[in-house]
């Protein structure tokens, strides 16, 4: 199987659901010649023309707004936001119509588009360009919010999105957009939105992440189970809205254990949701607190303390050694 | 008409004058700063105050259709009126009436066929009721009831919208659409002089000039943004300009005359389809009566700015000119209005009948399937319904 | 004491801190002549002048865009929106530049100043009227949110909030607006902002709740109290970021239970925060699931049904019941 | 200079004539549908590409002004080559280079006094290192420390802008502070051409005019948005009209003009000061090099777009100038280059003594006073970095 960055899996992905089907339609600033500034939508304006391929003018909330009547039209427009720090200027778009208006019009016109962007932090960026804020759109009623961690899933979960009856958020880690390869098969792909997966099965405690902290959390699993022993259940939540609440509650009904690991703030984060989930359904099967190991309450920090700010394998590992020892 | 460009017209001056205001008027480099001309912008009327028609322009519809548009206006202040009344008895929610907008409202649907869009703003009720929308379904949308909110399924229009100004980006984007599939068919949309105030509806002209976007673009200009009055809300009273700011064809229209608003969006849509890209069209009229039925404008705004548009109803405008025409008496006019008042009441009437909230079904249109967290709420909703006994 | 309802409590509070600081100033849409929609700002354009009570164009970005350049000038803008559901319009303002330009500018430009919007349900609104989507601005580090119950805290913590030197969000329940009056004293009056209030001790179970809520909770602990013979512990949050997680904390280890009723949905909501945070401070002392009574993950519904969708004291009483069953 | 506005200019037509292309101009109703008079907006230009000077425009600045001037364009030059060689060597983060546009940045500060304000974007350091940035801090900030971001203690700035657009209302609000306080200053806030189509920017257009603020908008129109050109992101591509549409007085200067660009601001900002409002100026120039050092050009700009503005450089066609009125020469030119790259690298090497990444601060900034929640946040971030290790 080719293998492929997760950059390359996303662009297959575009490039065959395009090729499909003539409703998909990319918008984007500098998502033509450019190909995107990192290069996603590579050679797809070539290949598809600048009907189907979009620069637009810059402004975030003028590509969501009118890629949601594009929708109502019959299309399926990728909007592409080049950082998810600049949704902000989307959100009124975001709430007030691409989320609501199958409810608004009470079905008559669904939104099947996708607002892909690149968010967290990690690569040495300038303010607003590290963001997490994926509990918004999670707190939004009428999304979607799909988050891969490699190639490979990116590649099927993207193609899903884009096929949804439903108006997705699509984040892509940009800390793994090139970090690493994996098989990629050309052949089309999807995977179920909406169901998270057990990376790795283990006994002792639950450890459950998305996106790039998918790595640093394999990391310190690593470590856990060859140097400490620990025998640590990982798990990849893949969309957190909806969340796959019945294989995290299997999960920790088994391990009675769990942490939980993400870059977004920790107030009124996707972590808080998913104790408040545990809380309810495996309540009785608890055996300590559940802990977040998530970024602190503060606006991202300009990128010299960056790796400071962001959890890493030690946290992880700390986390889930405090959690093992707790009675 | 380009402004004076050439070197000779620039006095001599000295660098404190100020070039603000003296403007010294250069082009001599060879870099590309042609000077800018921001197009002509037009004022629009056939049909004056007084109801004299300017010859030249009038579109001599058909007797029929010129009564058909009749009809519609009265239509439209009877059913006004109305919610106004069912309003007062607490029958009905808070509503925007349109009192004294009723040719702005049907002269920018009139010129539109089945397979153009229209995208309402939530005082276009007239507008609707012109579209197909039936009066029951406009009941029910006011008075709260999910079904009144889905534009009919046989009508090519966008929901109403609350939130000022957020619908045009979507109507931008049907407009896109079209060109996308090569459709020859365009879209109207309709928001007021306050909307223009949000940077959405800039960025809304800005993506539809960029993208030729078959689009028109209809600021009902009424003067008044609940107590903010235009000047408060822009520095030019020329809400034109603001489409010419960003390279659209843009035109002022008397807002009160039935004949020259639908024959600017007749043009301006011809030019649409015609794949000749959007227009702006600010139509001047003037809020007669409350912003919403929860304001009370006596607080902010004199009557003596009211009462010199009482003479310039278009209602009344339009009948005169039928009048003159020999198409309508006092007698027929009377009689149109209870017709109109007549089937008013009886879509009320139909309404009081059919109007049954349905609280189970606030889970149906969320989205193509719930997730099993979204099924487990409405389990748990249902259940408390059933332990309160609603249906 | 003078009795006033929460509109006449605000206006008093804003023309106080008006009458004490020339740097205090109202901007929104509508606030003049008008005295706003709600009434809130009624007499002050005429008592203070357009120079301090700001009608301004309708933009809401424009509004919090321009007043957090009048608070780097120096000047302590209270700004009305005029329900908060058109906040998302000043999403990106509010993110970007007032909850961060203290950070941004590491000091040099503190933000002293107010968004104030109603929000909540209940009187029968038109879509997009009824939001409450506090949780989002709670996820957002930088800003405070403040929420009062009744027309004494509103007026006590408005002023607060006036005086404050960090940004507040001050979201006032529009239902409660009118719905009863409270003596309310004409001396000047602040509470500390962070700061629950226990409105009624008890030890069998911990209910926490804000806003409009109150009332429905209030009505629910008397049934509880007077007809279930339930000691309810009853407490008004007050102030959702910062959350005043030691008096929760305390109350629940006392009671191991605890119920938590709020409007906004319930996915990442304020609830989900609460329970976290008490399964990291409290995890031994509770002895049955934190259940969460809020809305339900979907758009606030057209009004003929809005009454089914809010919650209401029968909900608080089966919560609190099935809670104090569980084993 | 009103557009024809009476009624005898209309010649006979029909309703089947296009309105919006032949445009009727009428104004006979008693309705306030004065013509639109967008206002005169003009080029200006005062030193030509081939260095040219208009004797009538000349400032006439005194010699050692001018000299100053000159050392301000060449030192910028030397910082923006400078902090691209430390990028390529991995010694500073992405930044986006000004080369080219050291006239319209340093034209737009010139004139402000230290009571004015001024707010950049992030391509402005030309201004800032006039405004009173060190380069030490322009450095840092471009390198990621914290201690770069804010602005210089005696400095009436506002924090550089990263988010296209989100920094021109609260400098809008700066500049309606000084009204509320009756302080005769002004601000000037600089944006691209691509800012331009943010609803942010529009409505800080508007806020501005109806609010009569001080503030002068510096558009520099560089002709791209990263990959954009202007022709994709706006149907006009003259910008000075976004201004004229919202009422502003609005100028186009050739922004590689340092005598044009300093003249204009100096006149919009007296007016600022004097009350009369804001200004929005359009300032003409070109984007030479990367968009940041994270872009490849050459993927969708053809060099021959390029090539014709290098023989507009605003460094060179100055120094032409000044070598014109003697003030210069070769020689000269030589020395104060070489002079202004030693300052550089002076401050590079204070730069790389005094940047410390400092962790334990993060948490100082974020409110007055930390909430107990944020202390036990900061107290277990401390634990972190004391198990790491970290200072
Ligand atoms: C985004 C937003 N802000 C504020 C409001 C409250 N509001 C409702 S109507 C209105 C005035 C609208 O004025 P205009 O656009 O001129 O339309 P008109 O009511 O005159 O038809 C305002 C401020 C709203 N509905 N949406
Ligand atoms: C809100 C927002 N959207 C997108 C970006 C990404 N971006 C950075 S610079 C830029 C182009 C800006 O063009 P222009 O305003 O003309 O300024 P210039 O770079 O030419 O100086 C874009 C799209 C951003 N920083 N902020
Ligand atoms: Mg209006
Ligand atoms: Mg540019």
């Amino acid at each position: 199987m080719p293998q492929r960055t997760m950059v390359e899996a996303l662009n297959l992905a575009l490039d065959e659901c395009m090729d499909r089907d003539d409703a998909v339609c990319i918008m984007g600033e500098d998502v033509g010649i450019n190909g995107g500034v990192f290069r996603v939508t590579k050679g797809l304006h070539e290949k598809y023309g600048q009907r189907r391929v979009m620069d637009t003018p810059l402004a975030e909330c003028g590509i969501i707004g009118t890629a949601v009547g594009m929708a109502i039209h019959g299309l399926k427009p990728v909007t592409e936001i080049q950082f998810s720090g600049f949704t902000m200027q989307a959100f009124d778009q975001i709430e007030q119509n691409m989320a609501r208006m199958r409810n608004r019009t009470q079905g008559r016109f669904p939104i099947s588009m996708v607002m892909r962007a690149p968010f967290g932090g990690g690569i040495r960026a300038v303010e607003h360009h590290s963001e997490s804020r994926e509990a918004y759109w999670a707190h939004t009623p009428g999304l979607k919010v799909v988050i891969p961690s490699g190639p490979r899933n990116a590649r099927a979960l993207l193609a899903a999105a884009i096929e949804d009856p439903d108006p997705v958020i699509f984040y892509e880690p940009k800390a793994v957009y090139r970090a690493f390869r994996e098989d990629v098969p050309d052949e089309h792909e999807t995977m179920p939105i909406g169901v998270a997966e057990i990376v790795r099965p283990g006994a002792d405690i639950t450890v459950i992440s998305y996106g790039a902290m998918m790595r640093v959390c394999t990391e310190a699993v690593e470590d856990l189970v060859d140097i400490h022993g620990v025998d640590v259940e990982l798990i990849d939540l893949l969309s957190v809205s909806p969340m796959d609440t019945a294989t995290l509650a299997e999960s920790v009904s088994r391990t009675g254990r769990c942490v939980i690991v993400h870059e977004g703030h920790q107030s009124c984060g996707i972590a808080a949701e998913v104790i408040a989930r545990l809380n309810e359904h495996v309540f009785e099967y608890l055996c300590a607190p559940i802990r977040r190991v998530t970024c602190p309450d503060l606006p991202f920090p300009y990128f010299q303390t960056e790796k400071h700010f962001l959890p890493d394998a030690d946290d992880v590992i700390a986390a889930v050694q405090e959690t093992l020892a707790w009675e | 008409m380009p402004h004076e460009t050439t070197e000779s017209t620039t006095p001599e001056r000295t660098a404190s004058d100020s070039i603000i205001e003296v403007q010294p008027t250069r082009t001599r480099s060879a870099m590309d700063t042609t000077p800018i001309d921001l197009g002509r912008i037009e004022v629009l009327q056939i049909l004056d105050e007084h109801a004299q028609v300017d010859e030249s322009l009038d579109p001599r519809y058909d007797d029929e259709y010129l009564l058909r548009i009749h009809r519609g206006l009265v239509l439209t202040r009877a059913f006004d009126q109305r919610m106004l009344t069912m309003q007062r008895q607490g029958e009905m929610g808070t509503f925007a009436p349109n009192l004294g907008q009723e040719a702005c409202q049907l002269g920018q649907v009139i010129p539109l066929t089945k397979d153009d869009w229209y995208s309402p703003s939530y005082r276009s009720f007239g507008a609707q009721l012109w579209r197909g929308w039936s009066m029951e379904r406009l009941f029910k949308l006011w008075a709260g009831y999910h079904e009144g909110f889905p534009p009919p399924p046989d009508v090519n229009d966008l929901p109403f919208s609350i939130v000022i100004g957020s619908h045009v980006l979507p109507a931008v984007g049907v407009a896109m659409g079209m060109n996308y599939r090569s459709e020859p068919n365009c879209m109207v949309v309709n928001f007021g002089d306050g909307a223009c105030s949000q940077g959405a509806v800039s960025e809304a002209l800005n993506y539809a000039a960029v993208n030729k976007a078959p689009v028109v673009f209809v600021c009902e200009n009424n003067g008044w943004a609940i107590s903010t009055p235009l000047t408060k809300q822009s520095a030019t009273t020329n809400l034109a300009s603001r489409g010419a700011g960003f390279g659209l064809p843009s035109i002022r229209v008397d807002g009160n005359d039935i004949l020259a608003m639908t024959l600017a969006v007749d043009q301006a849509a011809r030019r649409a389809r015609a794949g000749d890209g959007p227009t702006f069209i600010e139509a001047v009229t003037f809020r007669m009566s409350l912003h919403t039925t929860a304001d009370d404008p006596t607080v902010y705004r004199a009557q003596e700015l009211v009462d010199p548009w009482e003479a310039r109803c278009p209602i009344t405008r339009y009948e005169t000119y039928l009048q003159r025409k020999g198409l309508l008496d006092t007698g027929a006019i009377d009689r149109i209005r209870e017709e109109c008042d007549g089937e008013v009441i009886v879509a009320r009437d139909r309404f009081r009948t059919d109007a049954v909230a349905r609280p189970r079904e606030i889970f149906d249109h969320i989205y193509g399937e719930l997730s099993p967290e979204l099924e487990a709420q409405k389990q748990a909703y249902l259940d408390r319904l059933e332990r309160k006994g609603v249906e």
